[in-house]
Order: C-alpha cells, then sequence, then structure tokens
C-alpha cells in the first residue's frame, strides 16, 4: 500500500519538476496529492482503527486539491491574459 | 460495490469491443480521403480543428470546483440531520449562506456570461 | 442468492434492462414524434427502431482525416458502462437490488460526472469542427446542472438518514418524496435530460450543428451511441421512480412491477418534453441554472431540512 | 443468412436522406419532409441517399461533389431537377434523375436496391488525396515540423490571434455552407472562429443559375406556404422535428387558419420564441421578433427581401457559431428563397 | 463491507490489479502527447486510488474522490486544451526541463517512501468490519470538528472569489469596460483595426508569434 503511494508521489515529483508547462507542473501536485490520499487511506484503515478524524483528514486533503487547483488555474488565466505566459521560464523575473 | 463495478465494466467491455470492431483500432486509416475530411456543409477547413480552444466560460469551471467541493462536506452532514437536529439546521444556514454569497459574487463578475 | 452468483447475474439483469429500456424509449420516441406531427401513430411505431437499427449496422462505419481512436471508440462504451453502474444501484424490491451501495447516491453523482466526461470525449476525439462545437457547449451546460443533482438527492437523503438508496425508498413509506419535496422532482430531470443530452437540454448532438458529436458518426458506432443515450435515459427514468416516486413501494403488485411501472411513467414524460420543448440556448441555461434553479434546489434542501426536525 | 436478414431489415427502414439544395427549389422541399418513409437527416454521414434538388452550376457543384464522398456506403444519388439539360457535377453524373413533383417513390426504391445489393453503392468523386501531401515528411514522418508547424497528418494547426477578451487563443479558419440546417440557399460563411465565438464573418451566395423552378407556390398563398416552410426549418433546427413535420405538411397547399393557428399555439408553448430573444438584432428587430412575426397568420405577408449580407455578417460577429446559424436561419436573405416568393406574388 | 483485518484473496487481487492501474496511468500521464489523454489518464489514476479506498472500507471516501476528481480533471481538461500549444498532440512533443534532476528527485522520494512502508513502524489497529463510517464523518462533522469544517467552507468561499477575480475579464478591463458586471467589452474597439467580414491568411504572423517553437529557446 504504502510502496504504491510512494511510487505515485515519486512519479508526482518528477513530473512537477520536469514539466515546463505550468498546467503539466499542476498536474504534477495532484498526482503527489493522489499518492498522499492513498497513504492516508491504508493508514486509516489498517493504523487509526477507522477513527473519523482521519476520514475527515483525507476530505481536507481533497478539499486542498480542490482549492490548488482553482487557484492554480486561475492564476494561469490571469498570466496568460496578461503577459501570454504559459511556460514557468516564463516567469523569470516577477516584476516584468 | 462488486456488483456495480461487474455491471459496468460488463457494458463497458462489449459495447468498447463492438465499436473497435466496426471501426478498428486505426479509424484514421480507414476510407478515402474526401470521405474523412469533416463535414461543413460542402465548405472546407484549413487547419485542423482540434485547436487551443477558447472555452469562455472559464471562471464558471473554478466556482463549480469551489462548489462541488463544498457539497462533498453537505453528505456527511445530511445522514446525520435528523440526529443532531437543530446544530445540523443552523449549519446548513450557515453553509446556503456562504455558498450563496460565492455565487451572487460570481454573478456580479458576469462570471455565468461569456460571449 | 449467494455473492458469487449475485455478481454473475448482476451484468446479465442490467444489460437485459438497459437493452429493454433503450427500445422502450425508442418506441415512445417514434410514438410522441407521430402524435405530435399529426401523423397519428401507426403500427410501424414498433418495428420501426429495429429497422433503423438494423440500417445502422449495415452501414459504413465512418472515419476522420485524424481522429482519437482509442478515445472515439472509449467514449460510447463508458457512456453505456455508467448507464448500467447507475442502474445497479436501484433497488427492485424490499430485499432485492444488485448492489445497494452505502453511498448509493455519491455513486449516481460520479455516473453523472463521469457522463460529462463520455460525452466531452465523444466530441472531442473526431478531430471535426461541429462536434468540437458540440462537445464545449455541452461541457458549459454539464458542469452547470451536475450541483442541481447534488442537491435534490442530498435533500432526499435527510429523512432517509442515509445516502442509500434501499433507506430512501424505505424513508418514503406513507408519503412520497415527489409530494414532500416538490421541487426534487422536475430540477432531477433537467439533470437526467441534461445526462442523456435528450429534447430541450440536447445540447451535444443537437441538429444546429449537423447533429453535434455525431455529426461525423455513422454505422455501428452511432447506433451503440443511441443506444448508449437511450439507456441513460432510462437508468435516469429508474433513479427518478426510486428516489422521489416512492421505487418499489405500492399495493398489490410485486416490488419490480412498480419500479417497472413508475419508471415507464417518467420515460414518457421526459421523452415527450424532448418533441414539446424547444433547445435551450447554452448561455441562457447555464445563467438559469446558476442563478433561478440553484436557489430553487437551496429551497428544496431546506424544505426538506424543516420537514426533518 | 443472418446478414441478409439483417439487410432486407435496413431496406424497409425510414429511409435517412441527405438534402443539398440547389437553385430554384426554394425552402426545405416539404414532399420530403413529412412523408413517413423517409427521414431528412442533417448530416450525410446519418444518410443513405443524397437528393440534389434543383441546380448546381460551378461552385455549388463543387460543394455537393464534397457532400456525396461523405456518405457513407451503401450510399446511392438523385438528382431532382425541373432542367435536366443544366450543369450537372461530378457526384450526379451518374445519378438517377427524378423531374416529377414527388420524388419519394424513386428514393425508397433506390432505398431498398442499395440494401439489397442489387445496385452498387456509388463510388467517390474526389481524387483520394489529403489536403496537403505530408507522408515521410517532417520530423516524425508525419507532416508535422517542431512543436506547431508543418501539415501533421496533412493540415497545419490552427494559430492564435487576439481576442476581446485578452486571452490569444487558435483562430479557426473555415468555410462553413451551404448545405447546413438553417441556410438558405447557396449561402457560404466565410468564418474565422475563435473558440465558439464568430470573430471574423463574410457571407456569401453562390451562383444558382436560372431556369424553371421545382418548387410550386400557390400564387393566393405562396407567403402563407413559404412562411410555414421557413417554419419548418427553423423548427428542425430548434430540435422540434415532430412539430417541423407538422408545419411541412401544412406547407403543402394553402393552410388553414385554424390549424395553422393550432401551430403557432405549440410553437409558443415551445419556448422557442424565448429561446431565440435576443439574438441577431437588426434595426431592434431579433430573431424571436422574427419568427412571432411569421407565426401569425392574419399578419400582410408580403415579405421585404430582408437586410443586405454585410450587415448581417456584422451581426454574426461576437455571437457562439450556433446564435450565428439561428440568426443566419431567421432572415430572409436574399437568396433563392426570398426570390421564390416574390416571384410567386408577382 | 470488506473485512479489512481479515481480506480475502479476491481483495488481494483487486488492490494489485487497482494500484498497478493507478501507477501506470499516472507515469503515462507525463508520457503522451495529447493533454485531452494526459488529464484523463490522470483521473483513471484518481479512480483507481478511489476504487481501493473503496476495497479499505472507506464508504464514503472511496466514491467521494472518484466524484470529485472526476469532475476537478474535467475542468483540467479545458484548461489544458485552452492554454497549452499543440494540445492533441498532433506533432510529437517532449516540453521538459531539468529532466535528469527531476527524475532524480522522483527517485528519492519513491526510495525515501519505501524505507517508510517496509521499516516504519505503525500501529496495528485495523478497521472493525460494520463500523458506520459515514455516519461516524457525519457526527465529526456536527460536533469536535465543526470549526474545522465551517473554516474549510469559507475557505472555499474565499477560493470561488479569489479565482473569479484572477479569471474573470474585469481585472483586465476593469470598471470603464462596461457598467453591467464584466460584460466583455464590444468587440469592435479590439478588432476594430480588422474590416469585418476579412478573410483572415493564416500566416504565422496573424497571433502573437506563438506560434513555431519560440518557447523552447528561452534558457
Amino acid at each position: 500500500m504504502l510502496i504504491v503511494a510512494a511510487a505515485l508521489l515519486g512519479l508526482g515529483l518528477w513530473g512537477a519538476l520536469a514539466q515546463q508547462s505550468i498546467v503539466m507542473l499542476l498536474m504534477g501536485i495532484e498526482l503527489m496529492i493522489n499518492g498522499v490520499m492513498l497513504a492516508g487511506g491504508g493508514l486509516w484503515a489498517y493504523s487509526a482503527g477507522g477513527e473519523p478524524k482521519g476520514q475527515l483528514l483525507l476530505i481536507l486533503a481533497m478539499a486542498v486539491m480542490a482549492i490548488e487547483m482553482a487557484i492554480g488555474l486561475a492564476v494561469v488565466v490571469a498570466l496568460y491574459r496578461a503577459r501570454q505566459v504559459d511556460m514557468t521560464e516564463g516567469l523569470d523575473s516577477m516584476g516584468r | 460495490m462488486l456488483s456495480v463495478l461487474a455491471s459496468a465494466s460488463a457494458a463497458f467491455g462489449s459495447v468498447l469491443v463492438a465499436v473497435f470492431l466496426a471501426r478498428g483500432w486505426r479509424a484514421g486509416k480507414k476510407g478515402l480521403w474526401p470521405f474523412r475530411a469533416p463535414f461543413l456543409g460542402g465548405g472546407i477547413s484549413e487547419t485542423h480543428a482540434w485547436s487551443r480552444f477558447h472555452a469562455r466560460y472559464y471562471p464558471m469551471t473554478l466556482v463549480f470546483v469551489a462548489f462541488e467541493m463544498e457539497m462533498m462536506f453537505m453528505y456527511p452532514w445530511a445522514v446525520v440531520f435528523v440526529e443532531e437536529g437543530m446544530t445540523a439546521f443552523a449549519d446548513m444556514g450557515v453553509f446556503l449562506g456562504l455558498l450563496s454569497l460565492g455565487i451572487l459574487y460570481a454573478w456580479r463578475e458576469g462570471a455565468f456570461r461569456w460571449q | 442468492m449467494t455473492a458469487q452468483a449475485e455478481v454473475w447475474a448482476a451484468p446479465l439483469l442490467t444489460a437485459g434492462v438497459l437493452a429493454a429500456g433503450a427500445y422502450v424509449v425508442a418506441v415512445l420516441d417514434a410514438a410522441v414524434a407521430a402524435a405530435v406531427s399529426g401523423a397519428g401513430i401507426g403500427r410501424s411505431v414498433l418495428a420501426g427502431p429495429l429497422r433503423r437499427a438494423a440500417l445502422l449496422v449495415v452501414q459504413q462505419p465512418s472515419a476522420t482525416e485524424r481522429p482519437d481512436a482509442a478515445s472515439w471508440a472509449l467514449a460510447p462504451a463508458l457512456y453505456a458502462g455508467l448507464a448500467a453502474a447507475g442502474l445497479a444501484v436501484i433497488p427492485w424490491s424490499a430485499s432485492f437490488s444488485v448492489a445497494d451501495v452505502e453511498a448509493g447516491i455519491v455513486l449516481w453523482g460520479t455516473v453523472e460526472s463521469l457522463a460529462i466526461v463520455a460525452i466531452f470525449l465523444h466530441g472531442w476525439s473526431a478531430n471535426t469542427h461541429q462536434s468540437l462545437l458540440a462537445a464545449y457547449r455541452f461541457l458549459a451546460a454539464g458542469l452547470s446542472y451536475l450541483l442541481l443533482s447534488m442537491f435534490v438527492l442530498i435533500a432526499a437523503a435527510i429523512p432517509a438518514e442515509s445516502l442509500q438508496l434501499s433507506r430512501i425508498v424505505e424513508s418514503q413509506h406513507g408519503l412520497w418524496n415527489v409530494v414532500r419535496q416538490p421541487l426534487g422532482l422536475p430540477l432531477f430531470a433537467v439533470v437526467a435530460l441534461g445526462s442523456s443530452t435528450w429534447g430541450p437540454l440536447n445540447l451535444a448532438d443537437g441538429d444546429d450543428l449537423s447533429g453535434g458529436t455525431t455529426a461525423d458518426v455513422s454505422g455501428r458506432p452511432r447506433l451503440v451511441w443511441s443506444g448508449a443515450r437511450a439507456a441513460m435515459l432510462t437508468s435516469f427514468s429508474a433513479m427518478a421512480a426510486t428516489v422521489f416516486l416512492g421505487g418499489w413501494q405500492g399495493p398489490v403488485l410485486p416490488g419490480p412491477a412498480w419500479v417497472v411501472l413508475k419508471t415507464l411513467v417518467v420515460l414518457a414524460a421526459l421523452v415527450a418534453s424532448g418533441h414539446l420543448f424547444a433547445r435551450v440556448r447554452t448561455e441562457r441555461f447555464v445563467t438559469v441554472c446558476w442563478l433561478v434553479l440553484l436557489p430553487l434546489a437551496f429551497l428544496d434542501l431546506v424544505i426538506a431540512g424543516v420537514e426533518a426536525l | 443468412m443472418a446478414v441478409a436478414a439483417v439487410r432486407r431489415l435496413a431496406a424497409t427502414a425510414p429511409v435517412p436522406v441527405f438534402v443539398a439544395r440547389g437553385g430554384g427549389t426554394g425552402l426545405l422541399p416539404v414532399e420530403l419532409a413529412f412523408d413517413a418513409r423517409l427521414r431528412l437527416v442533417v448530416s450525410p454521414r446519418h444518410a443513405t441517399v443524397l437528393v440534389a434538388a434543383g441546380r448546381f452550376p460551378g461552385p455549388l457543384g463543387v460543394a455537393v461533389d464534397r457532400v456525396h464522398d461523405q456518405l457513407p456506403a451503401p450510399r446511392g444519388t438523385l438528382w431532382w431537377t425541373a432542367d435536366v439539360d443544366g450543369d450537372r457535377p461530378a457526384a450526379l453524373r451518374d445519378a438517377s434523375v427524378v423531374t416529377d413533383a414527388d420524388p419519394v417513390g424513386s428514393v425508397v426504391a433506390l432505398h431498398r436496391d442499395l440494401c439489397l445489393g442489387r445496385i452498387r453503392s456509388d463510388a467517390a468523386v474526389l481524387a483520394d488525396d489529403p489536403p496537403n501531401r505530408f507522408e515521410g515528411r517532417g520530423d516524425h514522418g508525419q507532416g508535422g515540423e517542431g512543436m506547431m508547424g508543418g501539415v501533421p497528418w496533412g493540415r497545419p494547426m490552427a494559430m492564435t490571434g487576439d481576442d476581446r477578451d485578452g486571452l490569444a487563443l487558435d483562430r479557426l479558419p473555415v468555410v462553413l455552407g451551404p448545405f447546413l440546417p438553417g441556410f438558405p440557399n447557396g449561402l457560404r460563411v466565410h468564418a474565422v472562429l475563435q473558440g465558439d465565438v464568430v470573430q471574423e464573418a463574410k457571407l456569401e451566395v453562390l451562383d444558382l443559375g436560372s431556369g424553371p423552378r421545382l418548387d410550386r407556390l400557390d400564387p393566393a398563398a405562396g407567403g402563407a406556404q413559404h412562411d410555414l416552410r421557413w417554419l419548418a426549418e427553423a423548427l428542425r433546427l430548434a430540435g422540434l422535428g415532430a412539430l417541423a413535420v407538422r408545419a411541412a405538411r401544412l406547407a403543402r397547399a394553402a393552410p388553414a387558419p385554424a390549424s395553422r393557428a393550432a401551430l403557432a399555439r405549440l410553437v409558443r408553448r415551445s419556448g422557442l420564441p424565448a429561446a431565440w430573444s435576443g439574438v441577431g438584432v437588426i434595426d431592434g428587430e431579433d430573431a424571436r421578433a422574427r419568427l412571432v412575426r411569421r407565426l401569425d397568420p392574419s399578419a400582410p405577408e408580403g415579405r421585404s427581401p430582408g437586410p443586405s449580407l454585410e450587415r448581417v455578417a456584422e451581426v454574426l460577429v461576437g455571437q457562439d457559431w450556433s446564435d450565428a446559424v439561428v440568426t443566419i436561419c431567421s432572415f430572409d436573405l436574399p437568396t433563392d428563397r426570398a426570390e421564390a416568393v416574390i416571384e410567386a406574388q408577382a | 463491507m470488506i473485512d479489512v483485518s481479515s481480506p480475502s484473496v479476491f481483495v488481494h487481487v483487486s488492490f494489485w490489479v487497482f494500484a498497478a492501474a493507478a501507477v501506470l496511468s499516472g507515469w503515462r500521464v507525463f508520457r503522451t502527447d495529447s493533454m485531452v489523454r494526459a488529464t484523463f489518464l490522470l483521473l483513471v489514476s484518481f479512480l483507481n486510488v478511489g476504487a481501493i479506498l473503496l476495497l479499505l472500507g472507506g464508504a464514503y471516501l472511496g466514491v467521494a474522490l472518484l466524484f470529485m476528481m472526476t469532475v476537478e480533471m474535467t475542468v483540467m481538461a479545458i484548461f489544458m486544451v485552452a492554454f497549452m500549444m499543440n494540445p492533441a498532440g498532433l506533432n510529437p512533443m517532449v516540453m521538459v526541463h531539468q529532466p535528469r534532476l527531476a527524475a532524480a528527485a522522483g527517485w528519492v522520494l519513491f526510495g525515501g517512501g519505501i524505507v517508510v512502508a517496509v521499516w516504519g513502524r505503525f500501529p496495528d489497529r485495523p478497521l472493525e468490519p460494520g463500523r458506520p463510517v459515514i455516519v461516524e464523518l457525519g457526527t465529526e462533522l456536527m460536533g469536535r470538528s465543526m470549526l474545522i469544517f465551517e473554516s474549510a467552507a469559507v475557505a472555499l468561499v474565499a477560493t470561488m472569489i479569489g479565482s473569479v477575480v484572477l479569471s474573470s475579464r474585469r481585472s483586465r478591463y476593469g470598471e470603464a469596460a462596461g457598467d453591467d458586471g464584466s460584460l466583455p467589452p464590444p468587440l469592435d474597439p479590439v478588432l476594430g483595426t480588422y474590416p469585418t467580414g476579412v478573410v483572415p491568411e493564416t500566416s504565422t504572423d496573424g497571433g502573437d508569434g506563438h506560434g513555431g517553437d519560440g518557447h523552447g529557446g528561452m534558457h
């Protein structure tokens, strides 16, 4: 269980670091949270005895993902509108 | 849950096989070029239809994602509603109030119109 | 029934019901069309769907210059699989349902949202203009009506104190939800029409875009897609009958008969609406959905809440 | 065995017909619209029989050729014309010709023979060439170069361009028509779409030729008949196929006022006027107003030829394509359809 | 409900199938050319993790993950298509930077995860079968964790507002653009330089230089 979660985390980090495009970077982060969800679910079921707080934590992780995505994508729209930038390289100097 | 998966995958699998049998894996290589041109009522296109499609309703979709996440809290809430009574009802008031606020703001900003 | 046998019987049962449902939808559709057009309902109404299906079997499947072949085949398959998954959680009697999932109405939400993915993929994969336009305008509507469904189903879950469909049916003993929460059924009907892209909400396959996502689809793939759409409408009708019309509850007749009967009533109403109401404009629908229908769904929830206290 | 049975069943199906309207046909050919043995479809992909109605000189003939080659097998073509000596595009060279008022019998026979394999499916008339040569070219042998360049699989990719809301995404230059639902005869739109919104539009009417006409409007009731034909087209566009059939049946002869009023009632209740309000406004009049005007049987039947193509093009810009189609349909554009009424009333 | 403490062979097999599918589709996300495929591959990865959560007895959690991620990825697809060049992957492409570093970091994290998974010590307290997990979650939300839940709601409303502010047109045109919400400014001022009805050329200079591979050379 945790090994699979680790694999997802690793894949996600690779994606997030390697991808040039901002939207693909978001995808990498999502994949990492996916791994976190899996690990959390496993620990909740095997080590926490189904404690309701564990469920709440996972739901909150989902909420974090939703917020991350909504704000991330909104930033992409705003950036693209302002500077036609859709690559991380384009953000070298924020003040430009 | 298992039966749901079994039903869904049976229907899914059979239809998938049916369509692949009909169209083949390489649908792009079947038929003559004029047959495969996109139908534009006798007109033509210079470019591929696939493009960076300007959907125009971006703010609406983002409001939707946030809204949807809020709803995820509502399902367990509904289950204990009767048990919790007034607490849950007051909670619902706060919740719907917050959501309405979000929608009102989005509406004022014109998030639901795009043309 | 043992667990093993159930797993094997489930696909057969759902597939059978969906196939029968799709045929009934086609017959109802032809009958209503004949009545509205003033031609009068003839005997050909019964054989018509079979003949049209035979023609599509004979017809050459279409191709485009550079489609996403895998997704193009996946989309109708996903759509049909979702109709089956949705139907599987419907309880047929007090003691039998294919799968009485604990979070049944949440699963329905998943079915609805994945249906949006299936329809979008169907329009995207062809790489042609009209189907792409249809896919995107459908997406706007789809992301709007989905919220309605969540609200009305949650409202139905309140008196049942459960997300399970069998409990929701039981909670309607004596008084159906259609009376108790009068806004629920009409709002759910909007979701049903949207998810099967039918009638006034046929934004994905509309005639004004030369058939929308099917504009460049012919032969068996088209037959499968139309069948899946009709099957989806059937699943939604069964769900509406279960959540708002008391499901298997009713005098004299056995439970499954009541489910079928109520499903047919909803189905007839939905199909008829397709010939009596014009297609909505996407942008106006989105606005109305968020600003009128959604507050109504709030109201539905409040009504359910006040009642349950 | 089973295959033969399926073919026999298919032969008895209502014939899916795609109609390409050329010159001298007026609006929707009602003779085809209300017969239960036929089913008018909106895409050639859904049809077995292509009915080319009227005259097809020059570019209009090329358009017919394109549509002809898009019908799936088994396919057949019928030329329904009042002028057999007129221009005959490649697609119609081997087509059976019908000159009488009612082609339904011929269409049904053609469909049956095709399904039962008694006659061969129509061969393609255009050359089997991709839009651009690409095979073996480019970085990956699919014609593409770099990220966006070249002609991958025969076509270039769309390029970005400015947009009113500041997001410069791809612009799709397309030529649409003339055989689209809601389009008057011979109308073609040269448009640039960004997303689903029309950024630029130019309207053009292809040469429709001259000669004897196919549609025979009753001079006394020509206006009413024309209105009903228009209504049938509009209702089909709005997804109200059954009501469209009803309108087409009424349009066959001078309609009785009572049945026309009943149809108008149904249309009003369908919500179509509401759906069209605010669309395609010219001179303070929207598509809804134009619809309501035609629903009213007591309205004066004289029709002005409608606004110029340039003005319509101006209104199309900024609308989404679905609304643009409604806008185009809502006018009596100065093409063949308006001409038919003016002729009938003269 | 599946008994977590003594799972059957079937559950074991399903777990490894779902797990393999989740990892495989997660990897394919970054290896496909089509952005639509990439998005929905990520969705497949999420769906499989949802299925595993269901196997673990998370009756609500699993389905909620399915539902939520379907919706999120649908929205994601809209943005992927709009804001990526060559969204359908008509020309095969590789758009990566620092690939070695990224891969190394990924492997390190994976290795660290394995170390924790294999040598880490976790309490052995499995979920008892038949525990009413959904009701418990509801009670938790209404009771002790009410504050957390309410603040999550507020955060989400803030997200709504924030994303509208960032993504709506008004942030660019401001109040001057129109007095009724962010109704778009009329098209003409923007495109006023082009006479309506001109058939455009499709040369690359029609855009803003986004075409071609000008992006690759920035580093």
